[in-house]
């Protein structure tokens, strides 16, 4: 866990934050937030989900305004009213938000934006800038009149990284760079951040995976609703001691029940599942009853595994039955027949209907039910209402109201929740479920998911969360590289999943061990 | 714990509009709404003649042709396609099927006329639905193809008549054009059906979030598909009644109607981008855009000067709406 | 064109060798008007069976009827026939055709008064036709009894030297009847559905009693007048009702006088004319030398004539 | 150029519809009794000038991922500007028509990019605002321009296959081309169509983009109405909606997708290039000009389906149920760009 600080300079403040304030409408985002950076430092910002990490990197790269505080760069206050203010203050960013745009090339994604680049394109001077990190990020072999379209994920995040190193800024803001990256584009990641940060430029790096921030940072500051809680060195943290930081005290677990397994019946049988590129011939059973997880970092296929069964990837292949029936692959719609539900990761774009009724929204998907003859019945319409209203905890006085004014844990209740209750629906998919929602919410959601599960329904969520995974699921499935690489049932260890999610199967075992027969997940806390 | 066989809760609101949240404050743009308002109503008011039945009458009837045609296009808009750009051209050959079908008698020529409406739109509309066409370069192409395959057919002359049936359409029950009548009629029918059904629910969701409505199994294809065809209908009723008041019809029939009837529908304060709008907004928009030009003709301005407010009042509606609706959810 | 003949005046000769084998251009107005439709095809044929080619540029767009009369003089043809959408821009087009030496016709509209004398001219007149819907109004109103009445008038694209040698007309002949006077002159730009809006609203704005006669300019423009008048509750024809006159006579303008609708009308039928300007073009090339300028003939058609030019009018 | 560049749409798109036009072009003889004369490719320009500055306009406005209906109605209002103001000079008038469009793209691209409104329907009521003012400028009447030496001047012919007008219109397709291939605008254009947020992120001015991205749309329409008027010797009010469809038909033609983000102004000059050449085929062939019209219709409904997410999805989807794939290794590539993020 040691990172050699390299350059001479260090000691020497480059930015300094001081009671930065910024808030939402009501939401208070950023409380008044105070750190240094220090020249050739790079320094970490940890923080759980909406603890105002973004918000402040919002207001360093000129996105966002501060209400109250101030920025100093290299001593001098400075107002960075906008992103042009900003770059030319020397400040780069890599938002969280994947900031490339497909419709141009690889060498046009660099030169955008950039600040030394002036009206008349130099494309040789600046290729002759950009190779270099491009070569560091492992993108050699990319021809910069490629278009992006050409591209993967993980190597558009790397060009939108390569944009910003190569900017030759004072301040390089990365935004979770390796949360779409592979272990070893992450690695490149890593060595391109020291070389800049050797240079003497300073790296502030967000992150939510704690081991990358030990070994990479050399200064850690952990930010908790609102509030910086501590600024310290990263010699002299631990994990646990940073997640101690992070959430004030280990999390309670939520009480797993402990009734004891009988058999229970296979609902849902997926046969050489494969999406060209993505998922290599996944094969599982569900059965009624069982909370199954497939687990994978992103880019593992875990997400895409959900997608094609919910009809999203027209390129699927493979066979899916459900209770007894086929499912016809590539088509929404001839999933939803089958009796498959599907709760998209991306909530905002294809999930809800945010301009519409929360009312709307929950019946949204069993109109069939509450009409007769392509009408209507209000009364029906209203007592599915309120059962499924008080189903999710949700305020029954605002049911009129629009999605898009609940906040995000109460939003994705509706998500979700607009597949419960429902004798046509057999198998929920949830990709994702609890992203974007703090701790409170998390477990409501984890409440209804189980509680579909006791229904008699099969409830099957891709996740990339540890925590999440040994909370919820009964049957964890790793996945690696568009590969199945494990399957646990019952007890597992937090660490044998984590593996298996970042580095792939274990070689001295099967790749793909028999069916066991479900049991619960032991509960455990594993932290790698 | 809650069990899915629970009972109904007896607490709950049973909200089925699309009611919006409680009471907002006034804001600037309610203010200038507001005044816009009285400034049309006090224009109208000083006109001279501006406030008889019979000038009441004239404006409802010129507003009555638009109008049922922009009511199709509501549904295209709401269903999240846009805009149809070949609403004249279809207008136009529908008109010329319409009148040389009369002599099979009206109500078959109107039949004809209405499955033909709807069958040329329903293409389009599927096409949009089920493969994500963009809409306005395929309706682009459907209005060359339209008068093309027109021209091509007809040879340019114009279709009169084949028997006199059509006249009944021109008939002024109670004083009042039959087109008055069946422009209130359907909107009562179009606005109905968008609340009361589930095509008109699942409408609305399409409209507001396509890939959503897909990922979630919802009949996007023929929803879209549906919406398009009875905006066919729609357009199909506003030929009939077009080529009966002109008792001749030829390709350009159709005139300036599609411009007109998007104007209707934005002037109603229907955002283009789907989800949101209603029939009576559009008889709204309709009948401002048709009292505001019977004002200025009224008060001696030339039709350029018409058509020109008209634009104006459209640019005024789609920002004030677009500023309102952002203001709800910033 | 190669041919005999003292060339007497600057009316090019078109040669007396007949039609046989001799180009046409011909750059009349689009297929896609009625009456454009049905000139076209009167015209094209009968040049055809006398062995002419006509190659058909038509268009109801003006600036490409620009571009293909520039075309037209580079395929230099034997005769260049055209109408004119635009008045002030064919002037160039036809000045050009001249210095190139390309004789051309002019059909339908008068050119203008810069070039009146660079061209042949078949032209209807216009100035007949605004009259006549002139007499049609004075004599219904007349017949009617009316002491005095007001008067509306819908016309074609206010921009073409047609509608302004009608309405010149028009005007000229109301102004002797002085207890009946033109209150209203809308530009109805050749378009019924225009002219019926328009009328709507001018109804509304005077009422029924504020509006005793009426002139659509062209067939398909009168009859929406008639039916927005019947819509505002406005007695049309009969011994007290509106009387609508107009003129262009279509099918559906004759169907209406015969049905007591429509006072009157007056010819410029596209056949009479087609067949006119056909005839000129071949007297043109046996060498007959015809006129520079030949007028059509136009009549005045109310019910009292109507049989007669049912037929004549029927075509469109 | 890698021949992998060719078959992008913005590419292959304004090649397949030029090169269908060309060869209709060149097989002239074949199906009419004459040649072809330079006249005829003269003539090509001629109708290229005609529109070719509004399909420019609209077509840049169509990158940067808006849509400005307006084009047309400044298309007719610069042309009834430059006659009444340009009797005596013609510069008074081209400044008088280029001054109001540049204003008119100003106050629209303030609109959209301030209020963040779509394009489409504030240029719809533009564009109806702006043919009224025209019109009511005119009496609704066609004015006459009658600087006989200006007209004259235009439409002369330059190098046996130009004119004036036709060799501006090409100048600024060319300055268009330039501006954009060589200066930071061609990408952040493309950028701002592409991506609008992350084009932000990146540091891309994308306001000021807009509302210039609208004043060089209201410029060049004006311009060409100007020219027009100046070429016809007369400025008609009421262009029609043909001139729109036919601009919207030919910066589609060009490999401009509606998406936005996609397109050059030498796709743009190959798009407007094959409308021009179709129309002097149809004119030279004299064919009837419906068929113009199905053959529009014909190429925009190709443009259509190449452009259709799910069609493309179903085609996909229909190939893997024909031959389902043999297991490959999955790798990060993903060749289709289709990612779902
Ligand atoms: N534009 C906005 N409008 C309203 N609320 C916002 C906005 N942006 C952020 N917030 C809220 O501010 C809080 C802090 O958000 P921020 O994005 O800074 O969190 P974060 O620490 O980056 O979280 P994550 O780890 O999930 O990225 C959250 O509650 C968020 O919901
Ligand atoms: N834009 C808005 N308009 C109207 N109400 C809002 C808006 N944003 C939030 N609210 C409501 O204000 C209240 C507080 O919001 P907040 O985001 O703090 O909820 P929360 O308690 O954090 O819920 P959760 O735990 O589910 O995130 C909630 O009832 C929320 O629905
Ligand atoms: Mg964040
Ligand atoms: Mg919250």
């Amino acid at each position: 866990m040691t990172s050699s600080p390299s350059s001479a300079r260090i000691g020497d403040v480059l930015v300094r934050v001081d009671g930065l304030v910024r808030t939402y409408g009501s939401t208070r985002a950023v409380r008044g937030a105070s750190f240094d950076v220090q020249a050739g430092e790079i320094h970490a910002l940890c923080g759980h989900n909406g603890a105002g990490k973004s918000t402040v990197v919002k207001m360093l790269s000129g996105q966002e305004s501060p209400d109250a505080g101030t920025i100093h760069l290299a001593g001098r206050l400075v107002d960075l009213g906008s992103r042009q203010a900003a770059q030319r203050g020397g400040v780069a960013l890599v938002d969280q938000e994947l900031s490339v745009v497909p419709a141009l090339t690889v060498m046009e994604n660099l030169m955008l934006g950039d600040p030394q680049v002036g009206w008349l394109d130099r494309r040789r001077t600046a290729a002759r800038r950009f190779r270099p990190v491009l070569d560091d990020l492992g993108l050699g072999h990319l021809r910069l009149d490629q278009p992006l379209t050409d591209l993967g994920i993980g190597e558009r995040q790397l060009v939108e990284i390569a944009r910003a190193l190569g900017q030759q800024a004072r301040l390089v803001i990365l935004d979770e760079p390796t949360a779409t990256l592979s272990d070893v584009e992450s690695a490149h990641v890593y060595s391109a951040v020291r070389k800049v940060a050797a240079s003497g430029c300073s790296v502030l790096f967000v992150s939510h995976r704690l081991g990358e921030v030990l070994e990479l940072c050399d200064t850690v500051t952990v930010m908790r609703d609102g509030d910086v809680v501590a600024t310290t060195s990263t010699a002299d943290l631990t994990v646990e001691s940073l997640i101690v930081q992070m959430l004030g005290e280990l999390p309670e677990r939520p009480d797993r029940r402990l009734d004891q397994d009988t058999e229970s019946e296979v609902l849902a049988r997926i046969d050489g599942l494969s999406v060209p590129g993505r998922v290599d011939g996944m094969s599982m059973t569900l059965h009624a009853g069982r909370v199954h997880a497939v687990a994978g970092q992103l880019g593992s296929g875990a997400s895409e595994v959900l997608r094609a069964l919910a009809g999203l990837e027209p390129g699927a292949s493979g066979s899916a039955v459900v209770d007894g029936c086929p499912v016809h692959l590539g088509h929404p719609s001839g999933a939803a027949r089958a009796g498959i539900a599907f709760a998209s990761n991306d909530r905002k774009s294809e999930g809800l209907f945010l301009d519409k009724p929360i009312a709307w929204n929950l019946l949204a998907t069993r109109l069939g039910h509450l009409t007769r003859l392509g009408v209507i019945r209000g009364g029906r319409w209203s007592s599915s209402l309120a059962r499924l209203v008080a189903l999710c905890g949700l305020d029954p006085k605002r049911s009129g109201h629009s999605v898009g004014s609940l906040s995000g844990g109460n939003q994705q209740k509706v998500f979700v929740g607009r597949s419960l209750g429902r004798d046509d629906v057999r198998v929920l998919l949830l990709d994702d479920p609890t992203r974007g929602v703090d701790v409170g919410g998390r477990a409501a959601i984890h409440a209804l998911l189980r509680d579909a599960a006791d229904s008699g329904m099969a409830v099957l969520f891709a996740s990339t969360e540890l925590e999440e995974l040994l909370d919820l699921a009964d049957v964890v499935t790793t996945m690696h590289q568009g590969k199945v690489v494990g399957r646990h049932a019952g007890r597992t260890s937090g660490a044998l999943l984590l593996r298996e999610m970042t580095h792939g199967s274990a070689a001295d075992e099967p790749s793909a061990p028999a069916e066991q027969p479900p049991g619960r997940a032991e509960k455990r806390e594993v932290h790698a | 714990m809650t069990t899915l066989t629970e009972p109904p809760v007896a607490t709950a609101a049973a909200e089925h509009g699309s009611r919006e949240p409680g009471r907002r404050k006034p804001t600037a743009s309610d203010l200038v709404v507001v005044l816009a308002v009285l400034a049309v109503v006090a224009l109208g008011l000083t006109t001279d003649r501006f406030v008889t039945v019979a000038n009441a009458k004239a404006i409802v009837t010129s507003a009555s042709l638009v109008g049922i045609a922009a009511l199709g296009l509501t549904l295209v808009m709401i269903g999240g396609s846009a805009v149809s750009l070949a609403i004249s051209q279809t207008v136009a050959a529908v008109g010329m099927i319409f009148l040389s079908a009369q002599s099979l008698g009206l109500v078959p020529a109107l039949v004809l006329a209405i499955v033909g409406g709807a069958a040329i739109t329903a293409l389009q509309g599927a096409v949009v639905g089920y493969a994500a066409a963009n809409p306005v370069v395929l309706t682009i192409a459907a209005s060359f193809a339209i008068t093309g395959i027109a021209t091509g057919v007809s040879g340019g002359s114009s279709v009169s008549a084949s028997g006199r049936g059509y006249d009944h359409l021109n008939a002024t029950p109670g004083g009042l054009a039959l087109s008055v009548y069946v422009l209130i009629a359907l909107v009562v029918v179009v606005e109905w059906v968008l609340r009361r059904t589930r095509f008109g629910r699942t409408l609305y969701l399409v409209g507001e979030n396509r890939p959503a409505a897909r990922a979630a199994g919802m009949a996007v294809g023929r929803t879209t598909a549906v919406a398009w065809a009875i905006a066919g209908a729609l357009f199909a009723v506003t030929a009939a009644f077009t080529a009966a008041f002109n008792t001749s019809a030829n390709v350009n029939l159709g005139g300036t109607l599609t411009f007109d009837a998007i104007a209707a529908v934005l002037a109603g304060g229907t955002p283009i981008s789907g989800g949101r709008g209603s029939a009576v907004r559009t008889l709204a928009g309709a009948v401002l855009i048709a009292a505001v030009s019977d004002i200025l003709l009224l008060r001696g301005y030339s039709t350029g000067v018409q058509v020109m407010v008209k634009g104006l009042i459209v640019l005024f509606v789609v920002v004030i709406v677009h500023v309102r609706t952002k203001g709800r959810h910033a | 064109g190669g041919g005999s003949s003292s060339d007497g005046g600057d009316t090019p000769a078109g040669g007396s060798g007949g039609l046989k084998g001799k180009t046409i251009n011909f750059v009349g107005y689009g297929n896609d008007n009625p009456w454009g439709a049905y000139f076209n095809g009167v015209f094209t044929k009968k040049l055809e069976a006398e062995g002419a080619k006509v190659v058909d540029l038509t268009t109801m767009d003006p600036g490409t009827a620009v571009q293909n009369v520039n075309q037209a003089i580079s395929n230099k043809p034997d005769l260049i026939v055209t109408a004119l959408l635009d008045t002030s821009s064919m002037v160039v087009p036809i000045k050009k055709a001249k210095q190139a030496g390309v004789p051309v016709l002019v059909f339908d509209g008068r050119p203008d008064p810069q070039v009146d004398d660079d061209v042949m001219q078949v032209i209807s007149d216009n100035e007949a036709v605004g009259k006549a819907a002139a007499d049609n109004l004075i004599e219904g109103l007349k017949a009617q009894g009316k002491e005095s009445a007001k008067i509306i008038a819908i016309t074609g694209t206010k921009s073409s030297l047609v509608t302004q040698d009608r309405l010149k007309a028009f005007d000229q002949q109301m102004a002797t009847a002085p207890q009946y006077e033109v209150i209203e002159t809308q530009d109805g730009n050749w378009d019924p559905t225009l002219s019926g809006k328009i009328a709507t609203q001018l109804f509304a704005k005077y009422g029924c009693d504020g509006i005793q006669g009426a002139y659509g300019m062209a067939d398909y423009q009168a009859l929406p007048i008639i039916a927005s008048a019947k819509q505002a509750g406005c007695e049309v024809a009969g011994d007290t009702g509106l009387v609508v006159t107009s003129s262009n006579c279509f099918k559906a303008g004759i169907e209406a006088i015969q049905a007591g609708d429509l006072y009157g009308t007056a010819t410029e039928d596209p056949g009479t004319i087609a067949n006119q300007t056909a005839d000129y073009v071949i007297r043109y090339f046996d060498g007959a030398k015809p006129p520079k300028k030949e007028v059509v003939k136009e009549e005045r058609v109310t019910a009292a004539n109507v049989a007669e030019f049912a037929a004549q009018c029927s075509n469109a | 150029m890698r021949l992998s560049s060719l078959t992008r749409p913005e590419s292959l798109v304004p090649l397949v519809a030029l090169g269908t036009t060309v060869v209709a072009f060149a097989l002239l003889p074949a199906y009419t009794d004459s040649g072809i004369a330079s006249f005829d490719v003269y003539n090509t320009f001629q109708i290229f000038a005609r529109l070719g500055l509004v399909a420019l306009a609209l077509g840049l406005t169509m990158i940067a991922g808006e849509f400005d209906l307006s084009v047309v109605g400044t298309y007719a209002l610069g042309g009834m500007l430059a006659v009444q103001a340009g009797q005596d000079s013609w510069a008074t008038g081209v400044l008088v028509a280029v001054g109001a469009g540049a204003a008119i793209g100003l106050v629209q691209g303030l609109v959209i990019a301030g209020l963040k409104i779509p394009s489409m329907p504030v240029t719809l009521a533009t564009y109806i605002a702006l043919l009224g003012l025209t019109s009511s400028l005119s009496d609704g009447l066609s004015k006459t321009y009658s600087n006989a030496s200006v007209t004259l001047w235009v439409d002369q012919t330059v190098l046996t296959f130009f004119s004036p007008r036709s060799l501006i219109t090409l100048g600024l397709f060319g300055v268009a081309a330039l501006v954009l291939g060589v200066s930071r605008w061609g990408r952040e254009l493309r950028a701002i169509g592409g991506d609008r947020r992350a084009s932000r992120v990146a540091g891309v001015r994308v306001d000021r983009l807009v509302v210039g991205t609208f004043v060089a749309s209201g410029v060049l329409s004006a311009l060409g109405g100007a020219l027009l008027s100046f070429s016809l010797g007369s400025a008609n009010p009421d262009p029609g909606v043909q001139p729109l469809i036919l601009a919207a038909a030919a910066a589609l033609l060009g490999g401009v997708s509606l998406a936005g983000g996609r397109g050059t102004p030498i796709g743009l000059l190959g798009g407007m290039l094959a409308v021009a050449l179709l129309a002097e085929v149809v004119t030279v062939a004299a064919l009837p000009a419906y068929v113009t019209q199905l053959f529009y219709a014909a190429l925009l409904v190709v443009i259509v389906v190449i452009d259709a997410p799910d069609l493309r999805n179903g085609l996909v989807r229909a190939r893997t149920r024909l031959r389902p794939p043999a297991p490959t290794a999955p790798s990060t590539r993903n060749d289709t760009g289709a990612l779902h993020a």
